[in-house]
């Protein structure tokens, strides 16, 4: 029994990671309708940054995490401004691929500035903040991240209900063209969805690194995907959603890891996904679409 | 038609931008070094061209990087010292990517630039489809760190490292024999051939030898980066020994993890782990104790010729501690230069066929002392025979196990 | 004098078959008789292999509307198949020119099949929903076929999933013969993938999707595509429209996988990971999704361009402009300043106006 | 016998009553305008008929044929095609596949044939064609076969979408407000095609339509809707001067 437990604190200490980078995903795609597969990419660069500033140049953690998120938005919207935003009217599979061409892009460099010898990444969280539940022992960064994710799931439901610009969001989340009638800066609204999903992969980036304290250029892509995955499975778009399919899919790959097989536990999780989306077509909280005939 | 119009043009414009980095770029670790334009111009007679294959960008980078500086860092030192009967080396590397298709594009450039002697490739899987071409060309093929037991199957191939299958049952014996552990965890990659191979062959020799293995947790690179479960498995098992058949990067994270789990078992690891305490880094710690067989060792090294050439790496690469496939790779250029000067070979222009039967011939019966141990050659099949020294980390530094 | 006239989709598919002849010729030629290097020989069958992977994807992507991030899963399905049948058979039947048409066919026929047990739940779900499933699948088939062993011996064969049961089997040493070996794939497969085979299967690939597109059955699909409903309204079915473009494309896929095994001596599932389906998707787009040479074309661009850059002395760098060139080009072709200058180009040529039929 | 016949159709999405009680009864040959306000329920009735929508009550007979729990391709092969009043062209497809996607269930092939172009396809394609461009000079649309049916001007994209819609060769046709954004001129035209398609293909037509020039000028028989429930119905003239009817459109005043 034990282990079960010790397994499900696992399970959502991984999912809270993959909420943290899906609540990234999900914001862009809800607004902007762009799978921004660069996301993974982003929340390495933030990894780099903070490398450099901690253990190249010494800095406290203080100011190396803000210098990660800010480095984050700085790139997110520089990509925005002059990968995507020449996009807006193109088909959504082009922003894909240009997002793609990205991704290789931030891969790339990474790969020729820092080297393709994985980093050690020194833990942003001090040891003190571990919790420990009987014989279950929960690291700081678990804790941490979860915290986290919550927070950030709260306050991005209370900005995008109950602030103008978030309101505005929701707008052109909803129909882009009325919006714009509307008077809304359509524009203005999705370059700040791209600065705000930065944000959060500038948070995600630093967790991700001190959870698993290793950094290399390829670092984004996997947990990139896994949480673009959550991200489907909770229903995209849905803030909620992106934390609840997190959190689930950690579960679901840690239990299968466990009881299952821990030599098809990929595939297992991808499985669990379809039969998700086979029952519920839009993912767990995602909204279902009718068309007027 | 326009959309194709604009393609070309980006091509163009893509191709404008290659020539100009071309002419920007001569800094950094470019990897075509030793040509004509050399600081020892007029000095040899010709030059025999090496080539490498591996994968410097990719998943993978870090082993195809680590080969090529190696090879990098030898050629320039055997450049330096007068080169091989006169003749220099020239060095040209091809990334692949960790991939088979790629590694064969490489390997054609490669020879479209007339390599006469191959160095690699550096993973195993594309090695084997690298063997295939090399076969038909007789080119002397020597690969630092593919461990396949496929990887040198043709005449012409041959290997600095140890083989899987030699490696899983090397080890279970080493076990049984020095009664390291009864019951026997093991983590392995089951998506990498080289862990996947090791694992297969330690569990079959552990069965014929009687070994108990009480739990076998995988994970794959999509899953490289939690390990709690298989960590929390192992601590279920009662194991008293974990074995580690993996590369360093996940075993440092795995015992990372062990050590906030509690886990406390003795771990045991093949030349894949040699790597582990810097990738550590200030938790170096974590890896006292951790026991390894392997051939090479940069840290606490006695060996007089591990020392310089620990010393050399560092030196050259922004301080960056050379690792197993690093210190294949550089012994494997030294192989290469002994074959030749045993052979007697003279004349650069030789054809790279011709080569390699001089070659062969050469390191029939050839000694050689690396820094990755002292080996000879079955010629029949192309496997090393060299020995591996069982290691323990002790302060921070590998230290020969007692017996 | 009766005039010979064709319809305007026969036109545009006898320019197509004429370009794949013109280019079957000059290569050809070339490899035979000019000096051709050996990085551009080595290079035919690979870019073979993605055309083919391209246009298949294209069936789906650009013919039948639904984006599938799967494409390299069915090519695995397809090259396992095709391989394991190749060296079970090779001294079976020793005549590659017999053995290799079945192995083609044999791998893109499983494929095929795969192709409609996923494409019964994938065809539910719409747009992204559908993208991120045929995703999982292509994951789910690549970790699948990593775990797979198939070996014989005297006693019969043996196969399993996981590398617990082979390593518990007790096998005949004498006989043993492993063709399936978990992550280290299956080597020495034959290598049978000529420039020639495969310039005669895209030729045969590219004459059934075209003749398809002009047919009734291609019309359901693209009508489907343009508007479901509608579609549906005028008596199509729409399940079956894209399951027959879904099928299809998987089976040239899996012929696809077929012949990349048998040009590489050594074959593991890792290969075929989201990366390539991605890397296929990108050809496919950039080839504009609409007619099958524009793909075609884009394909051969877009995969010798990082081959190309070998060439020159910058290997680290040869990625970097890969990915530069990639966002270039998807800008160059989208951006509404680009697209105004082609839209004015075009009322001062106004000579092809709007023309009709997708192929 | 009425070639349609609905008895106490009734749907509701959620609480709300969309259509109640609507018995309609169109006999074969017959031009039956279906009128009422915005948000009377109109096109819900037809997307009940089309089978897009299930009813929760009452019956459809087509020709004596049940048409509850159809799907809309089964009902579209049963004899029923419509347009759209959003335009639901295949946008990317050219006038003339439009028109032949159309035809598709008229035709026989199997897919091997059309992998190949052998057998049965280039006869059953020749036919097809030919067909098709009779059917799209009929609307005046023959000149602009090879055009995208996105490119057409809006006239003609109504044009195209009753020209595919016969193109079925359904036993009743339904339009959604077909004139809706055309000029007078157009109208007129429109006008005269649809009296031209009635008369020369035998067909029975129900359209939406809030032009009350077109209604009256080609309709024989009305029915009124207002708030899901039938208002009125008989001859056209007869219900166009019926004053509850005249409320509904103008208001009532207070």
């Amino acid at each position: 029994m034990s282990s079960f437990f010790s397994y499900l604190i696992a399970g959502i200490s991984l999912g809270g990671i993959y909420a943290l980078i899906a609540l990234g995903y999900t914001m862009v795609y809800g607004i902007a309708k762009m799978l921004n597969f660069a996301h993974g990419d982003v929340i390495m660069i933030g990894g780099y940054v903070a490398f450099t500033a901690i253990s190249t140049m010494q800095q406290p953690v203080w100011i190396a995490v803000p210098c990660a998120i800010i480095a984050c938005i700085l790139l997110g919207v520089v990509i925005e401004k002059v990968a995507y935003k020449p996009l807006r009217s193109a088909t959504p599979l082009a922003v894909l691929i240009t997002a793609i061409g990205v991704s290789y892009l931030l891969q790339n460099v990474a790969l020729l500035i820092f080297g393709s010898q994985a980093r050690n990444f020194t833990s942003v969280v001090p040891d003190d903040f571990s919790v420990s539940l009987g014989s279950i022992n929960i690291s700081g960064e678990t804790v941490v991240t979860i915290l986290a994710s919550v927070a950030i799931m709260v306050a991005l439901t209370l900005f995008v209900n109950h602030t103008k610009s978030g309101k505005a969001m929701q707008a052109v989340s909803e129909d882009r063209g009325a919006a714009q009638l509307m008077g809304i800066n359509v524009n203005r609204t999705i370059s700040l969805t791209f600065a705000i999903g930065s944000a959060l992969a500038g948070v995600a980036s630093v967790l991700l690194c001190s959870t698993y304290p290793q950094i290399s250029p390829y670092t984004g892509a996997m947990p990139g995907i896994k949480a673009f995955t959550a991200a489907v499975f909770g229903g995209i778009g849905s803030i909620p959603g992106a934390m609840i399919g997190g959190v689930v899919l950690g579960v679901i790959e840690n239990l299968s890891k466990a009881y299952i097989s821990s030599e098809l536990s990929d595939a297992i999780v991808f499985a669990v996904l379809i039969i998700v989306l086979l029952v519920k077509p839009t993912g767990l909280l995602g909204k279902k679409i009718n068309e007027k005939v | 038609m326009k959309k194709i119009l604009a393609l070309v043009l980006a091509c163009v414009l893509a191709l404008s931008m290659v020539a100009c980095a071309d002419t920007s770029n001569n800094g950094g670790n470019a990897a075509q070094t030793g040509d004509a334009q050399g600081n020892n111009d007029g000095a040899f007679t010709g030059y025999i061209k090496i080539g490498g294959i591996g994968p410097t960008t990719g998943g993978a980078a870090s082993y195809g990087t680590a080969v090529m500086n190696a090879i990098k860092l030898a050629v320039d030192e055997i450049n330096a010292a007068g080169g091989v009967n006169g003749m220099g080396f020239a060095f040209e590397w091809q990334d692949d990517e960790h991939n088979a298709e790629k590694a064969v594009n490489a390997y054609n450039t490669l020879m479209d630039n007339d390599m006469q002697v191959l160095i690699g490739t550096v993973t195993s899987a594309p090695c084997i489809a690298v063997v295939a071409e090399a076969k038909e060309d007789n080119i002397f093929m020597l690969t630092p760190s593919g461990s396949a037991v496929d990887s040198i199957a043709a005449p012409n191939a041959f290997r600095v490292c140890f083989s899987d299958p030699n490696q899983g049952v090397g080890a279970a014996n080493y076990i049984k024999e020095n009664n390291i552990g009864t019951k026997i965890a093991v983590i392995y990659n089951v998506s990498d051939p080289y862990s996947n191979g090791i694992y297969e062959k330690f569990k079959a020799q552990a069965a014929t030898i009687g070994l108990e293995i009480v739990a076998a947790e995988a994970f794959t690179n999509d899953s490289a980066t939690d390990f709690s479960v298989q960590i929390q498995k192992v601590k279920d098992s009662g194991a008293d020994l974990l074995f580690l058949p993996i590369y360093y990067e996940a075993a440092a994270l795995i015992l990372t993890q062990a050590d906030q789990a509690n886990l406390d078992v003795a771990m045991f690891g093949c030349d894949g782990l040699d790597g582990v305490i810097g990738q550590l880094g200030d938790k170096a710690a974590l890896a006292e104790g951790v026991m390894l067989l392997t051939p090479f060792a940069a840290i606490g090294a006695t060996d007089e010729k591990d020392i310089a050439f620990t010393n050399a790496y560092k030196a050259a690469y922004k301080d960056e501690i050379p690792n197993q496939f690093a210190a294949d790779a550089y012994d494997a250029v030294y192989i290469v230069k002994a074959a030749i000067e045993k052979a007697g070979v003279t004349d650069a222009s030789i054809s790279c066929s011709d080569l390699c039967d001089k070659i062969i011939e050469a390191l029939d019966g050839l000694t050689f002392e690396g820094v990755t141990g002292t080996m000879t050659w079955d010629i029949e099949t192309g496997e090393p025979n060299k020995t591996a020294d069982a290691m323990v980390i002790k302060d921070g530094a590998y230290v020969a196990m007692s017996k | 004098m009766k005039k010979f006239t064709l319809s305007k989709p026969a036109k545009d598919r006898y320019i197509t078959y004429g370009m794949l002849a013109v280019i079957a010729l000059v290569v050809q030629l070339y490899i035979t008789y000019g000096d051709a290097s050996r990085s551009f020989k080595g290079l035919l069958v690979p870019t073979c292999v993605y055309i083919l992977a391209a246009i298949a994807l294209n069936l789906v992507v650009g013919i039948s509307g639904e984006l599938s991030l799967g494409q390299a899963g069915f090519m695995c399905i397809g090259a396992y198949v095709g391989s394991t049948f190749s060296v079970m058979t090779e001294e079976l039947i020793a005549s590659s020119a017999l053995r290799f048409p079945l192995a083609l066919l044999l791998g893109g026929m499983v494929a095929a099949v795969f192709g409609f047990l996923i494409g019964i739940p994938v065809l539910r779900l719409r747009g992204d929903y559908l993208a991120i499933v045929t995703l999982a699948f292509g994951e789910i088939i690549k970790s699948v076929f990593n775990n797979i062993y198939l070996s014989t011996d005297k006693n019969g064969l043996f196969f399993s999933i996981g590398v617990e049961s082979k390593a518990n089997h007790e096998f005949d040493a004498a006989t043993q013969v492993d063709y399936i070996k978990g992550a280290m794939g299956i080597s020495g497969t034959p290598r049978d993938s000529t420039f020639l085979i495969c310039m005669v299967v895209i030729f045969i690939a590219m004459f059934v999707m075209l003749n398809f597109i002009d047919s009734k059955q291609g019309r359901a699909v693209m009508a489907s595509r343009d508007n479901r409903i509608a579609a549906e309204a005028m008596g199509v079915n729409v399940t079956r429209a894209k399951m027959t473009a879904f099928v299809m494309s998987a089976f040239f896929a899996g012929v696809a996988g077929v012949l990349y095994s048998h040009n590489l001596n050594t074959l593991q599932a890792s290969t075929f990971n989201y990366n390539l389906s991605i890397q296929i998707l990108v050809f496919v787009v950039l080839g504009g999704m609409t007619k099958m040479r524009s793909v075609m074309i884009a394909t051969i661009i877009l995969y010798v361009l990082p081959e190309a850059l070998r060439g020159f002395n910058l290997s680290n760098y040869r990625m970097l402009i890969y990915a530069i060139a990639l966002i270039a080009m998807m800008l160059i072709n989208n951006s509404a300043a680009i697209k105004r200058v082609r839209e004015f180009l075009r009322a001062k040529f106004a000579r092809n106006k709007n023309v009709g039929g997708e192929v | 016998m009425a070639i349609l016949e609905t008895n106490d159709l009734s749907i509701q999405f959620g609480g709300l009553k969309a259509v109640s009680h609507l018995d309609l009864k169109i006999e074969k040959g017959e031009l039956y305008g279906l009128i009422g306000p915005n948000g009377a329920g109109k096109t819900t009735v037809f997307n009940m008929l089309t089978g897009v929508y299930q009813p929760t009550g009452g019956t459809i007979y087509l020709d004596g044929v049940c048409l509850n729990g159809k799907n809309p391709v089964e009902i579209n092969k049963l004899g029923i095609a419509r347009t759209f009043q959003n335009i639901r062209l295949f946008g990317k497809m050219s006038v003339l596949d439009n028109v032949r996607v159309g035809f598709g269930n008229s035709i026989k092939y199997s897919l091997l044939e059309s992998f190949f172009h052998v057998g049965r396809y280039r006869k059953n394609e020749k036919v097809v064609t030919e067909k098709a461009i009779e059917l799209l000079k009929v609307f005046d649309l023959d000149g602009e076969k090879d055009t995208l049916a996105s490119n057409l001007p809006y006239g003609k994209q109504r044009k195209l979408e009753i020209a595919r819609a016969m193109a079925t060769n359904p036993k009743l046709l339904l339009l959604d407000e077909p004139a809706a954004g055309m000029n007078p001129n157009e109208t007129a035209e429109l006008m005269n095609t649809i009296r031209f398609v009635r008369d020369n293909f035998d067909m029975t037509i129900l359209l939406i339509e809030h032009d009350m020039k077109l209604v009256g000028g080609i309709c024989e028989k009305l029915t009124v809707l207002n708030f899901g429930t039938e208002l009125a119905k008989g001859n056209t003239a007869e219900v166009l001067h019926d004053p509850r009817v005249i409320t509904a459109y103008i208001g009532e005043d207070e």
